[in-house]
Formats: C-alpha cells, sequence, structure tokens
C-alpha cells in the first residue's frame, strides 16, 4: 500500500482530474446502460401485462 | 478407418451445432438468458473489484508518468472490448445471415449499443490520458484515430438498423454491414498506423509507455475479464427486451410472463 | 458479359438524357476545391501542402452526391425488380451499374482534378500522381459507396446515412490517395502508395458486387 | 411444370397464408383471387423469387426455384410501370432486351409495340404518354422477351377497355401455343378457362 492518506489517495499525485475523470466516466456509463437495458426491458413487460389485461377485460365484457 | 470416423464425428458435431443454433428460438434462449444474466454480474463484480484492487493499490506509481498511468485500467479494457464486440457482432450477424436464424441478428443488435459504449469510453479515456501526457486532449495518434473510426462503425450500424421497419430486413442489412464492417476493420486500422508514422505523430504509447510490471499486466487482464462480464451482462439483458418487443404478437410471449 | 456492358451503356444512357445530374457533382467538385483558397488565403506554400488532402476530401464527397440515385430510380420505378429477375446474373448487372456510376461520377473528376490542381500550384509531375491515385482511388470509391447505397435503399433518410455509412470506409482510400501526392511532394517514393491503393481496388472490386448484390435483395424481400 | 406446395407467408406478425399449393401444366393459367392485402402480390414476389417463402417449396420442371431455367422461361410484371421516363417505347424494349441477355431485333420490337397501339409513339419519351399507354409499353416485353410463365399481378388495372381485351387475346394466344400463366386481379377476367385461387 503506498497511499500514506485518504487525500493523497484522491489526489493522484496530481493527476486527479484526469485519472478521476476517466474511471468516473466509465462508472458512470456502465451503471446508466444496464439502467437503460433493464428499463427497457421493463417498459416491454409492462405493456405486455397491459395488453393481457385489456384482453381479460375484453373477455369479460364480451361473456357477461 | 480411424481419421474417417472422426471426420464423420466432426460432421456430426458441426451439423448439431448447427440443428442447435437453428432451432435456438428466442423462446428457449428468453428464460436461459434470463438465468444466467445474475452469474454474469456476480462475475463482473468480482474480477471488477479485484482489477480495481490491484489498479490503486497494489500496482506501483509509473516512474515516468506518475499516477496518470493508472488510466490504462480502464482505457486499454475499454478498447479491448469495443474491437471484440464488434467481431462477435459480426460472427451472431453472419450466422443469421447464413443459417436464417432469428436470435442471432437479435443479439448482433443487443451488443451494438455496448460495443459504442466501449468505444465511446476508450476515446473519453483516451483523451483523459493524452491531455497531460501530449498536453492536448486530441491528438491524431493511430490507435485514438482508429478507435474513432470503430465509434463511426457502430453509429452507422446502429442507425442503420432504426432506419429499417421490418426487424428481418434490418437484421440483414446490419449483417451485410457489420461484415463489411469486419473486412474493412484491419485495413482501417493498418492505413492509420501508416498514416501516423508517415507523418510523425506522437511516439508516447499509452499500452507501451510504462515499463510493464507483472502486476499492472494483472490489473489490466482482471479489468478486461470485468468488462467483459459486463457487456455479456448487459447484452443478455438487452437482447430479452428486444426479444419480448418482436415476438409481442406470438403466444409463448403470453404465458412468458410471470 | 454482354449484360454487364449493356447495363453500362444503359446507365450511361439515361444520364446523358439528364445531363443535370452528373453535372451537378462534377460542379460542385470543382466550387469546392476553388473554395478552400479563398477561405485560407493565397499563400502558395500552404496550399501546395494541403492541396492532395482537399483534392481527395472533395472527390470523396462529390461521389458521395451520386451514390444516392445510384439504385433509387430503378427501385421506384420497378426496374430493379426485373433486373433481380433477370435471366443474367444480378450481380453482373450490379457491377454493370457501378462501372457505369464511376464513368459518370469518377472519371470526370480524375480528369479535372489535374486543371483544378494548378490552382494550388502543384508541378506537373504531382499532377501526374494526383491524377494516377484518383484513377485508382475512384472505382474503389464507387465499388464500396455502392455497398452503401443498397443498403439504404428505400430507408427512411437514407441520403445521410448512407454518408454515415460510407465515409468511414472511404479513410483508406483517403490515406493512400492524398498520401501518395504528398508522398511524392517530399520527395518519397509513391510506389507502396499507389500498389496498396490498386491492392484494395482488387479486393473491392472481388467483394463490393457480391455485398452489394446481397445488400440489394434484402432490400427488395 | 410449375408445382407449388405448403407455400406460407407472413407480414411482420401477420400471417398472410399458409399452406398455398397448385400445379400449372402446358396451356393451363392461374387466377389469384382474394380481397385487398390477402396477399396477391405477396404471393406473386414469393412465386417469382423476390422474397423468401416461410415454408413450402415451388418447383419448375422439377426443380426448385430460382433456377437459371426458371429466370428465363419466366416473365413477371408487377405494379410498378418498369419503364424508363426518358426513354423511348422502343429504346425501353431494347435495353430490358440488352439486360436480359435476349436478343430482340427492330422488327419484332417495332412489331409489338404496334400491337399494342403504340404505333406513331415509338419515338416520343414515355414521359409524354398516358399511365395506360405506359402499361402498354411495359406489356409489350411479353411479346419480345420468350417465356413460357407469364406472372403478371394486376395487370389489367389502367388499361382501357380496348387493351383490356387485347390483353386477353394475348393471354389466350400464349395459352393456346403451350404457354402458362398466373394472373391477379379482383375482377373477371376475359381469358375462358383457367384454374381459381381464394386467398
Amino acid at each position: 500500500m503506498h497511499w500514506n492518506s485518504v487525500g493523497e489517495f484522491f489526489a493522484m499525485g496530481g493527476y486527479a482530474l484526469y485519472v478521476w475523470g476517466s474511471f468516473g466516466a466509465c462508472v458512470l456509463l456502465m451503471v446508466v446502460e444496464p439502467l437503460l437495458a433493464k428499463r427497457r426491458l421493463n417498459e416491454v413487460r409492462q405493456s405486455l401485462r397491459r395488453e393481457r389485461l385489456a384482453d381479460e377485460l375484453d373477455h369479460q365484457s364480451g361473456t357477461s | 478407418m480411424g481419421d474417417h470416423g472422426r471426420f464423420k464425428g466432426c460432421i456430426g458435431v458441426s451439423q448439431s451445432l448447427i440443428q442447435w443454433f437453428r432451432y435456438a428460438s428466442p423462446q428457449s434462449f428468453y428464460p436461459l438468458a434470463g438465468r444466467m444474466i445474475p452469474w454474469f454480474w456476480a462475475a463482473a463484480a468480482v474480477f471488477g473489484v479485484a482489477g480495481l484492487w490491484i489498479s490503486f493499490f497494489v500496482a506501483p506509481t509509473d516512474a515516468q508518468q506518475g499516477e496518470g498511468y493508472r488510466i490504462i485500467f480502464v482505457h486499454v479494457p475499454a478498447s479491448w472490448m469495443s474491437m471484440f464486440i464488434y467481431l462477435v457482432m459480426a460472427f451472431w450477424a453472419a450466422l443469421g445471415l447464413a443459417l436464417n436464424t432469428r436470435v442471432s441478428g437479435m443479439m448482433a443488435q443487443a451488443l451494438a449499443p455496448t460495443g459504442a459504449l466501449m468505444a465511446a469510453l476508450s476515446l473519453w479515456t483516451g483523451a483523459f490520458w493524452g491531455k497531460p501526457m501530449w498536453g492536448a486532449w486530441w491528438v491524431w495518434d493511430a490507435r485514438l484515430t482508429s478507435e474513432l473510426i470503430l465509434f463511426f462503425l457502430y453509429l452507422g450500424f446502429m442507425a442503420l438498423q432504426a432506419a429499417i421497419d421490418d426487424p428481418r430486413r434490418a437484421d440483414k442489412a446490419g449483417a451485410i454491414l457489420a461484415l463489411v464492417g469486419v473486412v474493412n476493420i484491419p485495413i482501417i486500422y493498418f492505413s492509420v498506423k501508416w498514416w501516423n508514422t508517415l507523418h510523425q505523430g506522437s511516439t508516447i504509447n499509452l499500452t507501451k509507455a510504462p515499463s510493464m510490471a507483472q502486476t499492472m499486466l494483472w490489473g489490466m487482464l482482471l479489468m478486461a475479464l470485468a468488462f467483459w462480464m459486463y457487456s455479456i451482462a448487459v447484452a443478455l439483458t438487452r437482447v430479452r427486451a428486444i426479444i419480448l418487443e418482436r415476438e409481442r404478437h406470438t403466444e409463448w410471449v403470453k404465458h412468458a410472463l410471470e | 458479359m454482354k449484360a454487364l456492358l449493356a447495363t453500362v451503356r444503359r446507365d450511361i444512357l439515361l444520364a446523358l438524357r439528364r445531363k443535370s445530374e452528373v453535372l451537378t457533382a462534377v460542379f460542385f467538385f470543382v466550387i469546392v476545391t476553388s473554395l478552400f483558397p479563398l477561405g485560407i488565403g493565397p499563400e502558395p506554400v500552404l496550399l501546395k501542402k494541403i492541396a492532395p488532402g482537399i483534392l481527395w476530401v472533395a472527390a470523396l464527397l462529390s461521389t458521395l452526391l451520386g451514390l444516392p440515385r445510384l439504385f433509387a430510380a430503378d427501385h421506384l420505378d420497378g426496374t430493379l425488380e426485373q433486373m433481380a429477375l433477370s435471366p443474367s446474373p444480378l450481380g453482373l448487372l450490379v457491377a454493370g451499374k457501378i462501372v457505369a456510376h464511376w464513368l459518370l461520377c469518377g472519371l470526370p473528376l480524375v480528369l479535372l482534378a489535374p486543371v483544378l490542381g494548378l490552382q494550388f500550384d502543384l508541378d506537373a509531375s504531382a499532377l501526374g500522381i494526383l491524377t494516377l491515385a484518383l484513377l485508382l482511388g475512384t472505382p474503389l470509391l464507387s465499388l464500396i459507396g455502392a455497398i452503401g447505397a443498397a443498403l439504404t435503399l428505400g430507408v427512411r433518410g437514407g441520403g445521410v446515412l448512407l454518408a454515415l455509412l460510407v465515409l468511414p470506409l472511404y479513410i483508406p482510400a483517403l490515406i493512400f490517395g492524398a498520401g501518395a501526392v504528398e508522398a511524392h511532394i517530399a520527395g518519397l517514393d509513391v510506389g507502396g502508395h499507389l500498389s496498396l491503393l490498386a491492392a484494395m481496388l482488387a479486393l473491392a472490386a472481388f467483394f463490393a458486387p457480391w455485398a452489394t448484390t446481397a445488400a440489394l435483395r434484402v432490400a427488395l424481400e | 411444370m410449375l408445382t407449388v406446395s405448403g407455400l406460407a407467408c407472413s407480414r411482420g406478425e401477420r400471417r398472410l397464408f399458409a399452406n398455398v399449393g397448385f400445379a400449372l401444366g402446358s396451356g393451363e393459367w392461374l387466377h389469384v383471387q382474394g380481397a385487398n392485402g390477402a396477399g396477391k402480390t405477396s404471393l406473386m414476389r414469393l412465386l417469382v423469387g423476390l422474397s423468401p417463402a416461410d415454408a413450402g417449396e415451388i418447383r419448375w420442371r422439377g426443380e426448385p426455384t430460382p433456377s437459371v431455367d426458371f429466370r428465363r422461361e419466366m416473365i413477371y410484371l408487377g405494379h410498378h410501370a418498369a419503364v424508363k421516363e426518358d426513354l423511348t417505347p422502343l429504346e425501353n424494349l431494347r435495353l430490358s432486351a440488352a439486360l436480359d441477355g435476349v436478343a430482340l431485333d427492330e422488327r419484332t420490337a417495332l412489331a409489338a409495340l404496334i400491337r399494342l397501339g403504340l404505333r406513331g409513339r415509338e419515338d416520343l419519351p414515355v414521359r409524354v404518354l398516358s399511365a395506360g399507354q405506359k402499361r402498354r409499353v411495359l406489356l409489350a416485353r411479353l411479346l419480345t422477351r420468350p417465356a413460357i410463365l407469364w406472372v403478371l399481378d394486376e395487370a389489367f388495372n389502367a388499361l382501357d377497355v380496348g387493351a383490356v381485351k387485347l390483353l386477353g387475346d394475348l393471354i389466350a394466344e400464349h395459352l393456346a401455343a403451350g404457354g402458362m400463366a398466373v394472373l391477379t386481379s379482383h375482377q373477371p377476367l376475359p381469358v375462358p378457362g383457367g384454374k381459381a385461387l381464394v386467398l
């Protein structure tokens, strides 16, 4: 372990902007992308459920 | 006799593989992908934590570049993945074109945004590395330039797929484009490299500059594995969404929702 | 082979009935290259240095202008369907169309380039290399462009999309084409550049009609 | 000669038709009927090989299509005019023959145009002709391109009474000479006999 303090770790030997800018961008995008993919999946599921519900309602009103 | 038998065995295996791809229907792939995703996330997390530990706490400070070189632990994996994903995408595309399987086209479509993301990350981290090392955010370095072109190729692929309404036509057109891209990428890469040396470009290189210590290599490998597992997990999530979107009128989708 | 020649003749005949379309691309080439000295200033040393790049980029963009029409007109009036069903192999007819595109949109640029190069103070031997590089490079542009034109056939926003798809693939041609002239001006040997251009042309001549045909069949489905 | 079995087709997620089958021999013709959107044009496109079928097979002389023989012996005229507006009717005929690799002499081409009632318009650009006359230029290809199987999609549209009668006669002559035809149309066709296929 070659960091003497937390402050030194975050300072990255004067390269803080560049190192954290790179790692930060990676973390940010790699969090956002799965969330977007997940949302897309949930949206389809949601609309499929709605469709199924509509089908059921349609069916009920038709038979009653 | 033995050779003959082995040859026959080979044919048998490849034929059953073809059969498997042909019948790898969206219907059976959808739950399979759902079961695999958590495992890939777990693997990505494990490799990621280990990789980050090495990149920040184990790998020593570089003699020439100080702490700034630590950017390679994300830059190199992102660049590798951006190229690798294009190859995988082209592979699925070609498979879809040759065997007319539905899942392969969907896989290619699901991989493209992740590949583009990796290319974008590679460019971004390259710029953040270049600024302190070269004194400029952008240098027409051979690697960065070819990465930029790769990024354009991804954008073109996604734009073409988005512009075509019929999904089957979109798959086929995308497949042809991906194959043309795969043939061209090496040509583009070598031409850019040659152009770069001709114009006396920068001689410092991100991946070669630090005297590559063993630990650095390990850090890069672990991070690359983490990026790889991440890409698979995201692509599988996206392919599930695509499967449901495209197959929404089929009977099995109605029962697939728990 | 007869079918290929027939297609070339047909496309040229059609273009001659509508001269404006060919002339637009050529005029574009002339005006774009002439705009640069106006924008940059008339300093001969600088102009000489940027001339190969400018002439090549202008050539790239002018060939791009004619590409959306390469298959679109035939697609709209149904003649492309007839070609796909013709007893002659579609690949040959497509090759004929690509040759015609080069004769109409590429060759005029090759012939004009030496004249336009004079604006940039290039000497006779540099003009010769420029012409030779364009002669090898412009067919390559037509071949690669045809793939893009076929892929974007009948697609929303096809023109812009075509540029997005095709321009990255044009980069090697640009690098070696413009590089040949630059190398010559710098007193280096240009054999390598030109033979690489020729190799890429050979590769494209082999693969591009095939890929274009596949893309056209997909578009016709 | 032409046998079709188990043909299925879907557009997007919608199934247009399934299990379509028929056989045509020398001198026979098939009338494909169906409401708008039933898939008549889709069937024609499958039949000639422009789009792939979901299932089923099409054989010509016992061989799966699209074979070289099939391409040579089949002519398909669809909704599109498939003529070049900037060229004259005569040039149009000549060029399509050249692309198809078929020899065409001046006499045959002129005779075809005259038979289609385009006398005096051989040298005008197609652009100045009326919609019906453009159709006639297209139909002239039936006479200049020797084919056994005629696949005509809505060929009677945009034709006046005279032209409808003329096309009926052409088809009847073609059948009498041992040819075959597949036609789509909403209306009854002025061609005697014929099998019917309702989608």
